[in-house]
């Protein structure tokens, strides 16, 4: 099997509904492109990843700037608004939850989102929200561009080493950036 | 007293009034006339009689579930893809699924705490005599508030706490049942079962403290219990070293008493592991408590016991391939846990301890606690000199070792915390062991790394040696599980609790799988602490709790007085003496607010919920017994938060703050429906982050009963927790200022100008006698 | 009887024999003084007490692994990756996590029936009184012998039954407990605590049915219990349809009552399904046997049901979703099972009745049986006509809808039987549906296929419909469950079971989840009653083996006679009837060897194991029910066979014919040791064929103790098996002839020739007076 | 992910440790050619299958005379027995047994094989019996054979269309007799 789809921890199998995996940074960027109101899930480990804008929350802000929604989990908004960014804030439960409700107008009041992006989330805890989701939100579009393989969402980054991941992150960001 | 009606027919009695010949009794359900509160309407509940109320709790707090398995395998029509709106062979939902697995996780834990409870019943029996009295707490009538509250009976001897687990039992296996493949179908149900599950477990840790505290005259209840010590440190390695797991207080009794007959214990130190040490300590304080359940591994790959004592739960099931490594051999003393062993309990001790010392097997099985004593103490004794020349792992040989990494990553795939063990070993292999001991404090000691790592390097011993290499094993103070929280200290905060003036009491209980370390309880704690709550703390959370000294050397158990009144840190005691959390939490209904007590759960479980301000904080929530342990509080009204490994319980209890209509609670003076605002806003909540659940229990501590003045002191903590790790003030105070006395004095301005940025109105959320309860309402008018 | 010893100190009371005062009375354990047996050495057995005996045999049978998942995902460490070498966080190896997952669903079975037990009980003592007397067999004494032989108590009333429950209960608690994380550790450990499990179960079975029997007058051992009908075919839809689903009778006994009280049994049709089909009809002969557990779906999309009532066990969980299709109200009425349903218990009958039929909900809870007769048959009535515009599914419209499939291949892939389907749906869309009607007798009913179709089509209607269509839905005869076999009947045959000259005794039992569907089930049957063994059966497969006719229009029960002798076949009754089938090898060596019952667990076994050749198959098996049922079994020394589907319970327990130190056996005569051969060669066993099983159970029918006249009568159906189904003789054949008089005469010369090719030497294998039993030696001396 | 890794049955999950797929006939070919004892496992589905050579048990046969140890599960040696092929005849279960006892010396008494071979159970059966070899049995190497990918063996053919398969045995087939 492809080394792409090894799991990001051992014993996290993929059941008989998997991600597909994402195969070019590109296709990630066109999923996020084509949603009409996606938002970007970003984990309490973000400031602990390092990116090539910084760590993963400047790379966020980068997809703030492209006109996505984001929500920051646990108390992660304390770092954007540390570094003057306002982002939306609630914990992650409470967030997996709102998207299994089809009638959540979303933070703004302006409706459902169309695809859910992942980053900067405790592996298991993504994994976790992921699976609640496959199950009981199911018309609800995911994405997880962490550089292990999710398996529970629609769509996930394959198991790929950090530098690659890196350039794929910047690639996705880059084609959204273009865009605007 | 009995549960059950009864006929005699004797054809010879002999009594002390005389001799009677064809003596034919009936008597039907015997009751304790002395007791004048009159029952109420819910003795002895079966599975469904409190459906309704946890379906009022359930409707507000929807399962958001997270399945940790896409299938279902629990018969052999599966296994079963229950994905999406797939159904499995017998038509069960994945929702259901979900809640089936919380149930069985729930049964599990109950009966784990009700089989101890038994087992030891049956033993204390055996020495102490049926008609042994309780005597629980000092200053306290009312003993055993879970049961008289469940069962309806007031307990006064051991015999009456045999009936309570009668109970227990017949309605466990009731639910046991339910997780049948084709019986239950509902998820709600399952979950409300779940709830019924807890609500036992609660009856049965508090037989079990109940009856240990009574006959082994541990502390009752006492605010200034003795100190002893916690940590590797504590224990004296020139002596003989006893380490005892687990959390059946038995047979480390019958060591400690046969120490104390043989006047041995200046020569011999008595470590305990998990509950067992904290009883051990409530027992003698002599005994030390080595650490909680994680710690195992660790202090038996120091290679200093001389013999390792195991009773039940929360054991390393690998303890004798692990004591075997370092030469000591293993004395199990459980029927639930034989770990393969011979049984030995009838044999004579000596030649017991002969085939201990001579490694003819290694280990044995002792199931009579009289035995093992003297059968621990005599191998420890011979075990010392011969293990001498056991050599723990050396600096050389781990760097040696870690030079044989291949660099796999399989470790850090394996580890819960994705810990980084790779880079860390490959530092050591260049010499420096600083990146393992930094990882040390945060691993949770389950060797799953090791397991996994084809070079099979010992890297549990890694951590070990590179944290000692550091001076990071010291000792600290702990002050021994203090028991129950007395009826005159409830008389006394009663009040202050109900009206929310003492703004909260943080429980702060369970296991040790934690995702960055135990060191996060402290600052829960100290946090806490500082903003004075009542924090009340048992198991693996009140030793972790115990782990770290300030500038001046002290520790929080140092630093904070064992009384319950704000600022008090309470060691209760060991995982059966969560019972005396909920039962604080009951006598205040029935103390305090004087609302009956007997057989009346709605009601005190509608008044905990609406007015009791207490939050359960498991951060390392791992076993069965945590989960029901939760599941008794939820359906006591009791919110707990779990850190990010206890959303793998499958589901949280979520409410939903935007839906105003999920929070309209009736009016007990007037019977009108009002909204409340969300208080509190979850009853089960896993967090990401500790600053996350911090400010979440600073929030879930509000109430509707509030008074202004309460709700402004809990406000002012949750603002200001909020400002403190969020860094701003929060987005939702609307939804909790009910008039503008609520908000915190010197913040008045500013809050008020945000909220009504909102579009707030004074008046709209209610200020009302809450209750849930359609009969409540005429009981007061 | 109670046991526990008791205390009573009562002011005043008032008896039959004057008023006394200040009375203090204190008994100690209570004890049957009538019954002269004396008390054997294991009453009441703990979970480690007869730990010996099952390792004696789990050393025998060692268990072969095979785990369902690399993982174990039962606590938050987890989810722990088990393959190869590797350990759980607790430190747990995968082999000792199979046998706690065998543990648990044991624990899950056994429990199913207690609480089954307690909860007729309960309602059976309200109703007929604690005192009344227990009467389950005619021409017997020894009632209730697991119960005797287990507890050593001879339960008489009702509540002497109770006590034996209280202690099934006690002790599930002690075996779930040991399920938690960090408890027991060893493998085999688990293993002895699941065959606790399952000796538990078969006290918990034996109660549950004694207390039916003697309160609702069942029939009780009688040879001739009366028949009934089976299948679709049986309902005269004309009439008011009540279809009743479950195990437990209660509701449905109130059903017929009601029916009966009010003259309106000739109008309605009761037809069950699962184990309350088999125990209405012992109640009533006029209600009818739907099917087993997998006909429910069929026979609620034939649209025909006007009211479901359900109970507990073995449900459709969806049932609810799939009665609503139909348009049919329903009922449940257990506290297990409540599926979201509002509790109506305490609303009058004819409010319930109107909301059910307006369709307001569409079903109610109604926890009280007295109470369910009056709504379910009220309710039926004014369904009928409500529902005559209901139409099934038709012929035009299968087709119609076969036409809409993708070729997607999922529904075959979600088949746990893999049934082609997907070419059935196809050549239904070209107008045949004959592919459709020869799939559905091989179907389990399970829907897996439905939920998997994208295009969402009906696949089990098409099924039916198909069958239908092509007039496979018969009536078939069934004789009604006729309860235990009598004392009268064990003296006459125990001798030729004891010495081999009754080849041995099949036991059909469980579930209906078969590989290839229920035929095969009389396939078995008829093979041993054409060869005159004796065949039992219950549960699903006693209704299974009866769906068959032969030329002359005649089934199994019609041709065989119901007596426990030679070529007898038995309806022994429900699941919980399966307590007679160990009941009665266990009267096989009280009242025939006189071996000694009471209390004395492992004698009986030993003896049961080395004498009594009986051979459990449960061909379907399905449930957790099942492996408790069949976990009794083995610790009683009484092999099992299940199919293919069987190897999902995660392990087998085989025995290794080649190795000749494992079937060392002591003489009771001398002490001596001595080889046996390999018999019985396993003791769980999943076949992958039918013939694989048939061959199979007359090899698991020798025994040691057979007499050279038995072994060849033995033999003789093995070789003549063997040669039918495998085409050859069996190679094996130097293993079970002792002496030449073993080789059936008329195959001397065959045989012997092929045995001496193969070494085999004329008492090398031992005759003997086999136990496995130390103590067993010196009671003969 | 790649339609081969598809598993057999929806819910049959491959676990942290999977099969490796055969890329094509010739590696399977050369992992029995290079065994010094190969067995082959022919379960009770195998004359309902049809292939090149007949039925499954033809060839079976065919294996045989490559040197291949063959034996039958359930009561399929009769099917042999029919066609004139004496094989040897062993439960699945027993024969699973054995296998996880590494003293066991095999049929003839001649040491453990190195190499099983699967083909013709029922799929189900198969899963779990290679389970257990792949837990208790580490050492023992399994192939399966069949038309679905058996996720518990050392290798497996990925799932293929039937035509597929069919020429796939017949390459494997062929690759032996060369051989000889
Ligand atoms: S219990 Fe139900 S969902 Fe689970 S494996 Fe059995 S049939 Fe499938
Ligand atoms: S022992 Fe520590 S480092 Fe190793 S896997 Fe467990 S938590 Fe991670
Ligand atoms: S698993 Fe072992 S070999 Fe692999 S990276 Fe970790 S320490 Fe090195
Ligand atoms: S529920 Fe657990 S044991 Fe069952 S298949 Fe899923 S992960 Fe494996
Ligand atoms: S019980 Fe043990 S093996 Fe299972 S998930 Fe928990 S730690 Fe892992
Ligand atoms: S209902 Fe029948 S055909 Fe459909 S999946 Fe189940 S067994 Fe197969
Ligand atoms: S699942 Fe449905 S659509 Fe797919 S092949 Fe089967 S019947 Fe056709
Ligand atoms: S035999 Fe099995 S499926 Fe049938 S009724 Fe009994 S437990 Fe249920």
């Amino acid at each position: 099997m492809s080394a792409k789809m090894r799991t990001g921890q051992t014993a996290e199998i993929p059941g008989p509904k998997k991600a597909h995996v994402i195969p070019q940074p590109k296709v990630a960027a066109s999923l996020i492109k084509k949603a009409k109101r996606p938002l970007l899930v970003v984990g309490s480990n973000a400031p602990k990843l390092k990116t090539n804008d910084g760590d993963l929350v400047d790379s966020a802000i980068r997809f703030l700037k492209t006109g996505v929604a984001v929500v920051a989990t646990g108390h992660l908004v304390k770092t954007f608004r540390d570094r003057g960014t306002e982002v939306y804030s609630m914990p992650f439960m409470n967030l997996g939850d709102r998207l299994t409700d089809p009638d959540w107008a979303g933070f703004d009041g302006e409706g459902p989102y169309d695809i859910v992006v992942f980053v900067g989330s405790l592996y298991y805890m993504e994994w976790l929200v992921q699976s609640g989701l496959k199950s009981f939100a199911q018309d609800l579009r995911t994405l997880s561009l962490s550089n292990t393989y999710q398996p529970n969402a629609s769509w996930s980054m394959g198991s790929m080493p950090v530098k690659n991941w890196l350039t794929a992150l910047d690639e996705i960001l880059k084609e959204l950036e273009e865009e605007k | 007293m009995s549960k059950k009606d009864l006929r005699l027919k004797i054809d010879e009695l002999s009594s002390s009034i005389g001799v009677f010949k064809g003596l034919d009794i009936q008597i039907g359900r015997i009751v304790d006339d002395e007791w004048d509160e009159p029952m109420g309407p819910t003795p002895f509940p079966s599975i469904g009689t409190l459906r309704d109320w946890d379906r009022k709790l359930l409707e507000r707090y929807k399962p958001f579930y997270m399945p940790l398995c896409d299938l279902c395998c629990l018969c052999t029509f599966g296994k079963c893809d229950l994905t999406g709106d797939k159904k499995g062979a017998c038509g069960l939902t994945m929702a259901a699924q979900q809640s089936r697995i919380v149930l069985l996780a729930c049964c599990i834990g109950a009966s784990t705490h009700c089989a101890h409870a038994r087992h030891m019943m049956n033993h204390l029996i055996k020495v102490y005599g049926r008609d042994h009295t309780l005597d629980i707490a000092i200053n306290t009538n009312v003993q055993a508030p879970n049961t008289r509250l469940v069962c309806g009976i007031r307990p006064k001897t051991l015999r009456d706490l045999e009936d309570a687990l009668d109970y227990v039992e017949t309605q466990l296996v009731q639910l046991v049942a339910t997780a049948h493949t084709g019986q239950e179908g509902d998820n709600i149900d399952f979950e409300s079962k779940a709830f019924h599950a807890g609500m036992l477990d609660h009856v049965a840790m508090e037989v079990a403290d109940a009856c240990q505290i009574s006959t082994l005259d541990f502390p009752k209840g006492v605010a200034d219990a003795p100190m002893t010590e916690i940590g590797f440190g504590s224990i004296d390695t020139s002596k003989v070293v006893i380490m005892c797991i687990g959390h059946n207080v038995l047979p480390s009794v019958d060591i400690i008493d046969y120490l104390m007959e043989n006047k041995l214990f200046e020569e011999v130190e008595v470590g305990g592991l998990c509950c067992t040490a904290h009883d051990n300590s409530r027992y003698d304080k002599r005994a030390k408590v080595l650490g909680p359940i994680s710690w195992q591994l660790r202090y038996i790959r120091t290679g200093i016991p001389d013999v390792v004592v195991v009773d039940e739960q929360c054991l390393r099931t690998d303890i004798v391939d692990e004591a075997q490594k370092i030469g000591a051999p293993v004395i199990a003393t459980s029927e639930k846990s034989m770990l393969g062993l011979p049984n030995r309990t009838h044999d004579p001790p000596d030649e017991i301890v002969d085939d201990l010392v001579e490694g003819r097997t290694p280990g044995v099985l002792i199931l009579e606690p009289d035995k093992v004593g003297e059968v621990a103490v005599k191998t420890a004794f011979k075990m010392k000199p011969k293990r001498a020349g056991f050599k723990p792992l050396s600096m050389e040989k781990l760097i040696e070792l870690a030079g044989t990494c291949r660099s796999c990553i399989k470790c850090v795939r394996a580890c819960p915390n994705n810990l980084p063990i790779m880079d860390a070993v490959k530092a050591a292999a260049e010499g420096s062991v600083d990146a393992l001991a930094e990882i040390q404090p945060m691993c949770v000691g389950c060797a799953r790394c090791e397991s996994a790592c084809p070079q099979n390097l010992p890297l549990v011993s890694f951590l070990t040696k590179a944290a000692d290499e550091k001076g990071m094993t010291d000792s600290f103070a702990i002050r021994v599980g203090r028991g129950a929280v007395t009826d005159v200290e409830i008389r006394e905060v009663g009040r202050g609790i109900v009206f929310g003036e003492i703004p909260g009491i943080v429980a702060l209980v369970g296991c040790a799988n934690y995702p960055r370390g135990g060191l996060e309880v402290a600052d829960i704690a100290e946090e806490f602490l500082k903003r004075r709550f009542i924090v009340v703390a048992t198991g693996c959370a009140a030793m972790d709790l115990a782990l770290r000294k300030d500038e001046d050397g002290l520790n929080l158990y140092e630093k904070y007085p064992g009384n319950f009144d704000a600022g008090g840190l309470l060691n209760i005691g060991s995982c059966v003496s969560n019972a005396h959390i909920t039962g604080a939490a009951i006598k205040i209904a029935n103390i305090f607010a004087k609302r009956p007590l007997r057989g009346n759960y709605e009601e005190i479980a509608d008044y905990v919920y609406n007015r009791v301000g207490a939050v359960g904080i498991a951060w390392g929530a791992m076993s069965q017994k945590a989960a029901s342990i939760a599941s008794g509080c939820w359906r006591l009204g009791i919110p707990v938060i779990v850190g990010p490994h206890g959303a793998k319980y499958r589901r949280n209890l979520l409410g939903r703050a935007d839906k105003e209509e999920d929070w309209m609670t009736l009016d007990g003076r007037t019977g009108e429906e009002k909204y409340v605002g969300p208080v509190p806003e979850h009853l089960f909540y896993s967090a990401e982050t500790l600053e996350e659940a911090m400010v979440m229990t600073a929030k879930l501590s509000m109430r509707p009963n509030d008074t202004t003045k309460g709700r402004a002191v809990k406000l002012s903590h949750y603002i200001d927790l909020h400002k403190t790790y969020y860094g701003a003030m929060p987005d939702d105070l609307h939804l909790y200022v009910r008039v503008e006395a609520d908000v915190p004095f010197t913040m008045k301005k500013e809050v008020l100008g945000i909220i009504k940025d909102k579009g707030w109105e004074e008046g709209k959320i209610g200020m009302l006698d809450p209750t849930l309860l359609d009969r409540m309402v005429r009981r007061k008018s």
